[in-house]
């Protein structure tokens, strides 16, 4: 992206020296941020370290963290899997066979960075290509033919659905004073919980998994209770292991050792 | 058509004029309405003779499917009078379908195969009798069968030409409710307890036996 | 615009020939929308092969203020690409595409039939509402299917009014399209790890042991 957005702010902060700049509003997402740094470096994408990469993400949220920025779960989990991708990266091979290698999982994350990257540089070619209305004008005053096979009536696909939806809207707008919106459900908790989890290479405290916009302890509390029971379930189902060392203590989580 | 430039043809074989007539042509082209001299002139480099350039053109065009013709001291392109036989047969005035008509049509899209009862019951106001039949004249809904309730009422669904317009390949493609939110279509909250509303059509006709038509035109708008 | 035009040159000078290149021009001309060969070859006299008729026409446009261009399979009159400059004035306000919208764009297009959970996949956040039905509200993205994966997910997919509004003759010219293929960006998932390819959307567990995803359902603004 050469324009309109803010991924400059970071690209500045790592050029000059530990002139770090944080600025998390026009990232979208942790992949977006990578990829950020990744321009830093200044290589093809094909090539950067991914070992580089990760400290200088891990050490933007260390900084963001510093100055209180607010950092949505989904960073959070990313600087995790990257802590843990270090560790695989630096970690001679060979051990624990059952996970895959961290050049393995470094590939990975060089391949969606470039498919991310790719998609954005096709996106911006588009743009830059020929567009009706901007680069080649039709004819300002038609006297009118039409396809063959062109209605007389028009309606688009869109007005279609959306007229659908606001119909579903006024029909369900009666029950929605009914439903409290604030309850985190056990099937997002499940959702969450199945997602998050496979981060979670050693124990985790189960409120790591919180998700992290609850606006009250009201939210709070149903979190608990709902993502307390999807790990349980989720035990069952073999997914993941629990483990709480006396009453009352805090509850931990992480991977099934075994694959079910 | 100045008789003028006849008399310099010269000047039409050189680049720059050639180039003007160009810029002309796409002017005239992609204008709204005829164009004058003077709106020529402003847009074309300095030094063009607007007479010159528009009678090249329109000699150019002199043969052709398309003639540069003067209206009121104005240039525009027209289709050649010998051809506009072709057009007429064929020119016709789109016309939108109205608020009300996209909403029973994508009713019946939803829940077809549906009696007009059914529509009205699920809309919450009697429609008119036109908005039905608007859609099958545009060839997107049709009469699918009868339902097997007292009075064997006809039932409604959509057509072939309906898919094609829409560009779906089949009924089946509609977003179902939880696409829509994911669309961002539909207002993310709403329809969360809106599983059971899902199956509405098994049981339309005992809610539609059961319950009067909302009658009103002040149920909805 | 068949190349095999070429070796008839012949046709191109005879007089019925002639009439039937005014009869398409004028139909062209005054089209609303680009045509294609089924309604040019409707309109034409029988015996008129659309694909030499309108190769000739592209021809004798080709050096002219307006071209004859193909957009999606129809064909339509344009201004000159290189006389942008002096049509400023009939310009429309451009449509100001966030990012997000850019990029999703983009990735439907390239991608296509993609499905959102792919989408946000590639984009490592969750689609923000507003995005996807800007594209079809754009009129640039449609339902494109289901996929026959757990859930039958929609597939979205690009329409002809986008490949009419970047000037594309069909998807397969999407400007770097080849490039993205040969690099293999457009396989589902790296080889390295399970071969789960096809089937990505019922396999959140797979995914997030991978790598993560954004996983809230608000992720974003």
């Amino acid at each position: 992206m050469s324009t309109l957005d803010e991924s400059n702010v970071v690209s500045t902060a790592f050029s000059g020296d530990e002139v770090l700049r944080v600025d998390l509003a026009g990232y979208e997402g942790p992949l977006d941020i990578l990829l950020g740094l990744a321009r830093t470096q200044k290589v093809d994408i094909t090539k950067i370290s991914i070992l580089a990469l990760a400290e200088q993400y891990l050490a933007f949220i260390a900084e963001a963290k510093r100055i209180r920025i607010e950092i949505a779960a989904d960073y959070l989990v990313m600087a995790a899997w990257l802590a843990y991708l270090k560790s695989r990266l630096l970690l001679p091979p060979g051990e624990e066979d059952d996970e895959p290698t961290g050049e393995e999982l470094a590939a990975d994350l060089t391949f969606r960075l470039g498919r991310l990257d790719a998609f954005r540089r096709v996106g911006e070619r588009l743009f830059a290509g020929i567009l009706l209305g901007r680069d080649v004008f039709a004819r300002g005053a038609p006297e009118g033919v039409r396809v063959i096979k062109a209605p007389i009536y028009e309606a688009s696909l869109f007005e279609l659905l959306k007229a659908y939806a606001d119909h579903k809207a006024q029909a369900g707008a009666v029950a929605l004073t009914i439903t409290p919106k604030t309850v985190f459900t056990f099937e997002q908790a499940t959702r969450r919980l199945t997602a998050l989890i496979g981060m979670a290479m050693d124990w985790q405290e189960l409120e790591r998994f919180l998700p992290g916009e609850l606006v009250d302890d009201f939210t709070r509390r149903t979190a608990v209770a709902s993502t307390l029971s999807a790990s349980l379930e989720l035990a069952r189902q073999g997914k993941l292991d629990i483990r709480q060392q006396a009453a009352f203590g805090p509850i931990y989580l992480r991977k099934a050792t075994r694959t079910p | 058509m100045s008789g003028g430039s006849e008399l310099v043809p010269v000047r039409e074989a050189d680049a720059e004029f050639q180039s003007y007539v160009r810029m002309a042509e796409a002017l005239l082209f992609a204008a709204v309405e005829p164009l004058d001299e003077a709106t020529l002139k402003a847009r074309l480099p300095q030094g063009a003779v607007i007479a010159d350039v528009v009678g090249a053109l329109t000699r150019s065009y002199a043969n052709r499917g398309v003639n540069l013709v003067e209206v009121g001291g104005r240039w525009t392109f027209r289709t050649a009078p010998d051809l506009k036989y072709l057009l007429e047969f064929v020119q016709q005035e789109p016309r939108r379908l109205s608020k009300a008509a996209v909403e029973t049509l994508a009713i019946v899209a939803y829940h077809q195969p549906v009696t007009r009862a059914e529509i009205e019951e699920i809309r919450g106001v009697s429609i008119s009798k036109g908005t039905l039949d608007l859609l099958i004249e545009a060839g997107w809904a049709k009469i699918a069968g009868r339902k097997r309730t007292p009075g064997r009422p006809v039932t409604y669904g959509t057509t072939e030409a309906f898919l094609e317009h829409f560009s779906l390949k089949s009924v089946g493609d509609l977003p179902g409710i939880d696409e829509l939110k994911a669309t961002g279509l539909l207002e993310a909250r709403i329809a969360s307890n809106d599983a059971s509303g899902e199956s509405e059509d098994g049981e339309a006709e005992v809610r539609a036996a059961e319950l009067p038509l909302a009658t009103g035109p002040d149920a909805e708008g």
